[in-house]
């Protein structure tokens, strides 16, 4: 890529279209050296999220995770290796970037009380031991060890859980085993749609 | 997906994208891959131009794939059957199919016992007091092997050849117009071109979607699509299949993974009455119906077994059934479905809702409903990348008073809500399975942003809390909660490099990674999380990883890229492209040539070393062949054209059956259906693609592509009601109703149904009361109605009517 | 001394005179590129390209108001068609035959018009040309024409007129910075405003 | 260097736009939102930070319905109007590969570009007053990768490489329509503006309007006469002026004033 980007500096304006009133050509050889913007970057290989046809993507990050740096994205794009993709990249797929870097993403757990008309900011800690505590009274109090007729059901109706389509597999699975852990059946995703 | 399993044995894509460029007609029906999947279409694109195919696109609108296409049809929503049973009807009546192949790979020949027919509208068992079949005469005669009868002659008349030929004898093209509102000419054009693939050198492949799925009789109309491929003798070779678009990155392996009704692997989810893990075999495992079915399902021990290893670890021994009993289990006739979780949710019997990344305010049939039932909840979980539709559902009144006027204000609503910044797809490392079935490994390149985290440690840490709320304070039924292994490295936040080998499985006498599913053993010696993943990540490394470019056959299968299930197989039912002496249908395009005593080329779906006439091509049905009679269907063997629920005309073939009598409707006070008199067009959703499904109304590309949510109408329905392009129009169903500017177009074609224009309207789904960019939510106008097989709502083809506002 | 040109009329033409230097200027650097060293002079390219409508449209103002001062002053009469017809004869200094002018001469009245609606061509293609987004596609490909002709037609206008100012008939740069001319100028050059004011004076001095 | 070019094969356009947001991306472009245009079209036409416009156009013959979709943006002419009407020296540059670039430190945003430009592609920035249009990602080029757009389209409807090969591809490409009965399909590499480094494939060459290309472009003949005889006839009037003044003035001298004596 060395030599290709010396180049660069070289290329230059033909002028063969320049034929001025005074018989030679001003258009001077210009100098093109615009920075390529993902010269410097970390290339990351990543799966499109959007629809199923399971598009491999390069993620460009630029950051060197020094103690103030934090990588961030700044290009996203098809993956030539890919042989479904061959690196292109449809519309959606194309502005990945936009998708990772918006502005409008949820940075910091929300918390809305019960009856509350606004949203109100909530650490981790407090959220988990809420929830961790919100899951436990719920399946004390509806877990059916067994059914009406007396058959061992283990099971928990009252709670329900949906998700997971743009979860990986390993997420999946992970959740596979809350479900059972808690007992729960009710449990469904996007494919039902 | 359900349809694919019954008819083929697994419920997946048969073929994969990659292929689709090896076919020489393409049938798009049901879905528009050009503008919700343009990837996935660049194979269709290479089928043109490099083979010459020929591209058949029916669909009620002219869109983008209509304008690549070589024949379009348009047809009336919901009619995809008289259509598809129209090419049945013309294929038989024409002689235009592969009769070897049918002969041979399907079960044609297979005889029914006597009494099935089917009788204006009903098929023989039907029960009108219990409003449901007795399938009793539905069965295969069996001999006193208890397998199946045959007449290789296809003779018979209780053949299930010669019941197709009946049953389809009604779906002559001029009835198909009739139905569909197409002309005849149009329907015979399109069923020659599909029909050129009956030819044994000739592969024709279909591609759909959610236009298929989303129908109350939506399984029925996907076995009369894999109907006709069999009959082209399509199934099993490149450039054929039935190939379902599925519409989210991983919606495949959450599928797969499982969902209320299934365990990993499709695994059935233990019923009530299967007290023991004995009697759930029993019940699981299913018998051979011919003496050469290989009946790959017969192994059902060795995956759930090895399953409940890789749940209970030490904890599942053989004395406890390796903890059989600690898996939850569904009464017998119980559905928890998607439709049902929200009637029970609406009627107060569910506590809480976890949702990780779904958001059913925005895609559930009827938002009225949905966010009815939500409001009914003590509290919700939601982890995602934005705040959503489902997140803010208790601020609806606010954010879109004028299309829920009967939603509570907040003080109202009692839902206790935690909204959980979670982490996006450059985030997370781990596996997407795409609808080709295969497992692609991502990397993460950064960190989720500001506190965000990423969703194996908020699973991680909401498990471990509970278990230690339970470890300080007891509780009921600590058991299935303290059994579960969460032995993870980091349980708080488990690698998922340890999950995938865990998912892969291992051998627990030797501690080394299983190379694949043939290893398994139900005796406890193996784990695996997923049996139909084993062989993702063995002792070699992970294969989801691997980005080998290398394609000897040169058929687009590339075996050393990524991993597919089961087994690295790229093409499904590959045995089928060669004949029952194991001679390739096409010697130009043979995933699979038996050479020196084994199978060659892509992984056989097939026993890798078994003579070509040893066993049936389709190893996951007892059956041993694909089948066109399908008697697991619930609302006959054969699809039958029924009318949506709400549908402006008369069933066209037995009008005192209008719609699927099995289809499952809701009736809530919000589940209000409507009459043409009221509602006299057809109504249609579907997606656009400048976006991504409810999400990219977020990102700023996308909203600048498309910033507006609009309603699409028949340039002669706009002169009817003198409507301008751009006008403020009203679309209203007995549910809801949406706003939007109108655009007028004549790619909707008013379309002649029983001697009266019906017209289509169609609403883009994507917008929502939050995000960059806002608009009505299109689910306000559907119904509660959903496909007895799947539990799909009906999102295709429901009455509404348009008033310019 | 004889006054010429009072002080709001030199004021008007100095106006005139800097902005049509500068808008020539500024429009043969836009003009030509072996000219855009000019540009340079001027401070930039993009400078230039920002101040010379503006400079072009002050120009079109004061050159309105020197219109309406003077316009009535420059009707041709029979002697001045005579004089264009003898203008070769003028131009070689063999004034003989010549006929003699008023106040101004039939070139500089011919000038004075060709001027004005060379202007009014600039002052119109120029505004069509400021604006190559809001403007008629038709329009500006007229203005690429009109605009450059009209310039080039005026800056030879010019040319000239410098030329006969300041170097030609000695004298008359003084009538335009100062005000006044010697009477033998008055006589020589414009005998017949000569013989006017010499007579209007001359009844006053009665 | 050889010229390089890009070839829009308008029978395998679908319309996806990834064309469109993948330029956008690589040239760092602010989204904006838009209005309601009543079509599926992104924005009515290019835009001084929109580049690249799929247009579609609803086309009906025969009671046959087609819709046109097309890639729309600068033509890279091989005689380019822009270069022709720009002033600033530098600010338009042919590179060594062929593509016509915008230099905006040079650019003075006198927008005479837009003028000469016959497929009305150049667009001025009402913020930084300068032009701005396709670049055919110069900066990517030079280093041996496609431009965005071409990268990213799926359908190979865009494909990249030496202006001969692929006028050779197009030319075999329409052949080959025509054989599959599209048979007045054809190549649009305008010859009045001295061929495009842009180069369409058109199932109907006949009648590029109906995709929104115009017949016969041609660099307009005011702004050729205005950049050829026009200067010319300027140089020697200035020229001519000036001199002309100065040798009367050596010929003929002042007039002075004893010249003329009494009466």
């Amino acid at each position: 890529m060395a030599s290709e980007l010396s180049r660069r500096g070289f290329l230059a304006g033909s002028g063969t279209a320049a034929a001025t009133t005074f018989g030679f050509n001003l258009e001077a050889a210009t100098a093109v050296a615009k920075e390529l913007k993902i010269a410097r970057t970390t290339q990351t290989h990543s799966i499109c999220p959007y629809c199923a046809v399971g598009c491999s993507v390069v993620i460009h990050t630029i950051g060197d995770k020094a103690q103030n740096v934090k990588p961030a994205v700044v290009h996203i794009e098809g993956d030539p290796e890919s042989p479904i993709n061959r690196g292109t990249l449809c519309s959606k797929g194309a502005s990945l970037k936009e998708f990772v870097n918006s502005d409008t993403r949820l940075t910091r757990p929300l918390y809305r009380a019960p009856g509350a008309s606004e949203w109100q900011a909530i650490s981790w800690e407090d959220a988990f031991t809420r929830m961790a505590r919100r899951i436990k009274d719920s399946r004390d109090a509806g877990f059916e060890e067994k059914d009406g007729q007396g058959r061992v059901v283990n099971r928990l109706t009252n709670t329900a859980m949906i998700g997971g389509c743009t979860d990986t597999n390993e997420v999946n699975y992970l959740l596979g085993k809350f479900r059972f852990g808690m007992g729960i059946i009710g449990y469904e995703n996007q494919a039902r749609l | 997906m359900a349809s694919l399993a019954a008819t083929f044995g697994r419920g997946a894509m048969t073929n994969g994208w990659t292929d689709v460029a090896n076919a020489d007609v393409v049938l798009v029906m049901g879905g528009n891959p050009a503008e919700n999947h343009p990837v996935g279409f660049r194979f269709v694109m290479e089928a043109k131009r490099k083979r010459k195919a020929k591209i058949v696109c029916v669909d009620p609108r002219f869109t983008r794939t209509a304008a690549v296409s070589d024949c379009y049809v348009p047809i009336r929503s919901g009619t995809d059957i008289a259509f598809l049973g129209g090419i049945i009807h013309y294929s038989l009546r024409k002689g235009l199919y592969q009769a070897n192949y049918v002969r041979q790979h399907t079960n044609a020949s297979f005889l029914i016992n006597e009494g099935f027919g089917f009788d204006n509208g009903h098929f023989s068992g039907w029960d009108e007091a219990k409003n449901s079949y007795d399938k009793s005469t539905w069965q295969y005669e069996l001999d006193a092997n208890g397998h199946a009868k045959l007449d290789p002659t296809l003779e018979h008349p209780r053949s299930v050849f010669q019941l197709m030929k009946k049953h389809y004898s009604r779906y002559t093209p001029e009835k198909v117009a009739e139905i569909c509102g197409c002309t005849a000419e149009e329907f015979t054009k399109a069923a020659a071109i599909i029909c050129t693939a009956a030819a044994e050198d000739k592969s024709g492949t279909v591609l759909y979607a959610l236009g298929w799925t989303q129908h109350s009789f939506a399984v029925q109309l996907i076995h009369a699509a894999a109907m006709v491929q069999l009959l082209m003798g399509n199934i099993g070779m490149p450039g054929g299949g039935v190939n379902a678009q599925r519409g989210h990155a991983n919606i495949q392996g959450a599928t797969d993974m499982g969902t209320w009704n299934t365990l990993p692997g499709y695994l059935k989810i233990p019923r009530a009455n299967m007290a023991s893990l004995d009697d759930y075999l029993k019940a699981n495992t299913p018998k051979a119906l011919r003496p050469n079915s290989l009946n790959y399902w017969g192994n059902t021990p060795k995956f759930m077994t090895s399953l409940l290893k890789g749940y209970y670890g030490d904890n599942a021994t053989k004395e406890n059934g390796f903890g059989y009993q600690w898996i939850p289990k569904a009464g017998e006739t119980e559905n928890y479905g998607w439709g049902y979780m929200f009637e029970r949710m609406l009627d107060g019997k569910i506590d809480g809702l976890i949702s990780f990344g779904m958001n059913p305010v925005a895609n559930g049939p009827n938002t009225t409903k949905m966010l009815a039932a939500l409001s009914k909840l003590k509290w919700m979980i939601v982890a995602e990348n934005f705040e959503t539709e489902t997140s803010a559902f208790w601020n609806a009144k606010k954010l879109a008073e004028k299309y829920y006027p009967a939603t509570g204000e907040p003080s109202t609503i009692a839902t206790e809500v935690f909204l959980l910044p979670a982490s996006c797809f450059a985030e997370k490392d781990g596996t997407f399975v795409n609808s080709s079935r295969w497992l692609q490994w991502k990397d993460a390149a950064l960190d989720p942003p500001g506190d965000a985290k990423r969703d194996q440690e908020i699973i991680g840490q909401l498990y471990t809390r509970v278990r230690k709320l339970y470890e300080k304070e007891g509780g009921k039924a600590a058991e299935p909660l303290m059994n579960m292994q969460w032995n993870y490295a980091t349980p708080l936040s488990p690698s998922l490099i340890e999950v995938a080998r865990e998912v892969n499985g291992r051998d627990l006498t030797t501690g080394k990674q299983l190379n694949g599913f043939g290893e398994l053993k139900d005796d406890g010696t193996t784990l695996c999380g997923n049996w139909i993943y084993s062989g993702s990540w063995t002792e070699a490394g992970n294969n989801m990883a691997r980005r080998g470019q290398d394609d000897p056959t040169g058929l687009g299968l590339y075996p050393n890229y990524s991993w597919s299930w089961p087994a690295n197989r790229r093409i499904l039912y590959n045995r089928a492209s060669s004949d029952v002496d194991g001679k390739p249908w096409d010697e130009t395009r043979a995933p699979l040539r038996y050479r020196n005593a084994r199978w060659v080329g892509d992984t056989p779906d097939y026993k890798a070393d078994a003579k070509p006439d040893a066993y049936g091509s389709f190893i996951m049905l007892p059956e041993g062949v694909a089948k066109f009679f399908a008697a697991d269907l619930v609302e006959g063997p054969f699809p039958e054209h029924y009318e949506p629920v709400e549908s402006p005309v008369e069933n066209a073939l037995h009008s005192s059956v209008n719609a699927n009598p099995m289809a499952k409707i809701f009736h809530a006070p919000m589940d209000k259906l409507g009459t043409s008199k009221d509602f006299p067009y057809v109504g249609i959703t579907y997606r656009l693609t400048e976006h991504f499904h409810y999400w990219t109304k977020n990102t700023k590309g996308s909203s600048e592509l498309q910033t507006n949510f609009f309603v699409e109408i028949p340039d002669g329905l706009a002169k009817e009601k003198s409507i301008k392009n751009g006008d403020p129009v009203r679309l209203s169903t007995a549910r809801g109703h949406v706003d939007g500017p109108a655009l007028v177009t004549k790619r909707f074609r008013g379309l002649q149904v029983g001697g009266k224009t019906v017209y289509q309207v169609g609403v883009p789904i994507h917008w929502g009361f939050v995000g960059r960019v806002k608009g009505p939510l299109i689910n306000n106008l559907t119904a509660s109605v959903y496909d007895p097989n799947s539990g799909t709502p009906e999102y295709k083809g429901f009455l509404v009517n348009l008033e310019k506002i | 001394m004889i006054d010429r040109f009072n002080i709001k009329e030199r004021f008007i033409h100095w106006m005139v005179a800097i902005c049509f230097i500068y808008a020539a200027l500024s429009g043969l650097a836009m003009w030509s590129r072996h000219l855009f060293w000019i540009a340079t002079v001027l401070g930039g390219g993009e400078t230039v390209r920002a101040l010379h409508p503006w400079g072009g449209i002050i120009f079109a103002l004061a050159l309105g108001f020197m219109f309406r001062n003077w316009a009535s002053q420059m009707k041709l009469d029979s002697d001045d068609k005579v004089w264009l017809k003898m203008s070769h004869r003028y131009a070689m200094n063999d004034e003989a035959g010549v006929p003699p002018s008023g106040k101004y001469n039939a070139g500089q009245k011919m000038l004075f018009w060709m001027q004005s609606a060379f202007t009014l061509l600039l002052f119109l293609s120029g505004m069509i040309l400021w604006f190559p987004e809001i403007m008629p596609r038709t329009l500006r490909l007229g203005a690429v024409l009109v605009h450059p002709l009209a310039a080039i037609g005026s800056i030879g206008g010019i040319i000239l007129h410098i030329y006969m100012s300041a170097f030609a008939v000695p004298g008359s740069l003084r009538a335009m910075t100062r005000g006044f001319v010697t009477p033998g100028w008055a006589k020589a050059h414009h005998r017949k405003w000569f013989q006017q004011t010499t007579k209007i004076e001359d009844e006053r001095a009665r | 260097m050889q010229t390089v070019a890009k070839l829009i094969d308008t029978s395998l356009c679908i319309g996806c736009k990834a064309c469109e947001v993948a330029c956008q991306e690589w040239n760092d472009q602010e989204f904006t939102l838009g209005t309601f245009g009543g079509t599926y079209q992104t924005k009515p036409e290019l835009e001084h930070n929109f580049w690249n416009l799929i247009k579609f156009n609803e086309y009906e013959t025969d009671g046959q319905l087609s819709w046109l979709m097309m890639k729309y943006q600068c033509m890279h002419c091989q005689d380019a109007g822009c270069m022709k009407a720009c002033p600033a020296p530098g600010a338009i540059v042919r590179l060594d590969n062929g593509t016509v670039d915008f230099n905006h430190d040079n650019c003075i945003g006198c927008g005479y570009c837009i003028t000469g430009c016959p497929f009305d592609v150049p667009r001025l920035s009402p913020t930084t007053k300068k032009v701005y249009k396709c670049t055919l990602c110069s900066d990517r080029t030079a280093v041996g990768l496609e431009p965005a757009c071409i990268k990213t389209c799926p359908t190979n409807c865009l494909t990249f490489g030496t202006r001969t090969d692929l006028l050779r591809k197009a030319e075999d490409r329409a052949v080959e329509l025509q054989a599959d009965g599209s048979t007045h399909a054809g190549v649009y590499n305008p010859q009045g503006v001295g061929g495009t480094n842009v180069i369409y494939v058109l199932k109907d060459a006949s009648n590029p309007e109906s995709y929104g290309l115009p017949k016969d472009p041609t660099i307009p003949w005011t702004v050729s006469l205005w950049k050829g005889p026009v200067k010319l006839l300027g140089s020697v009037i200035f020229l001519g002026g000036i001199l002309g003044t100065f040798f009367h003035y050596i010929r003929f001298g002042p007039k002075l004033e004893e010249e003329h004596p009494d009466d």
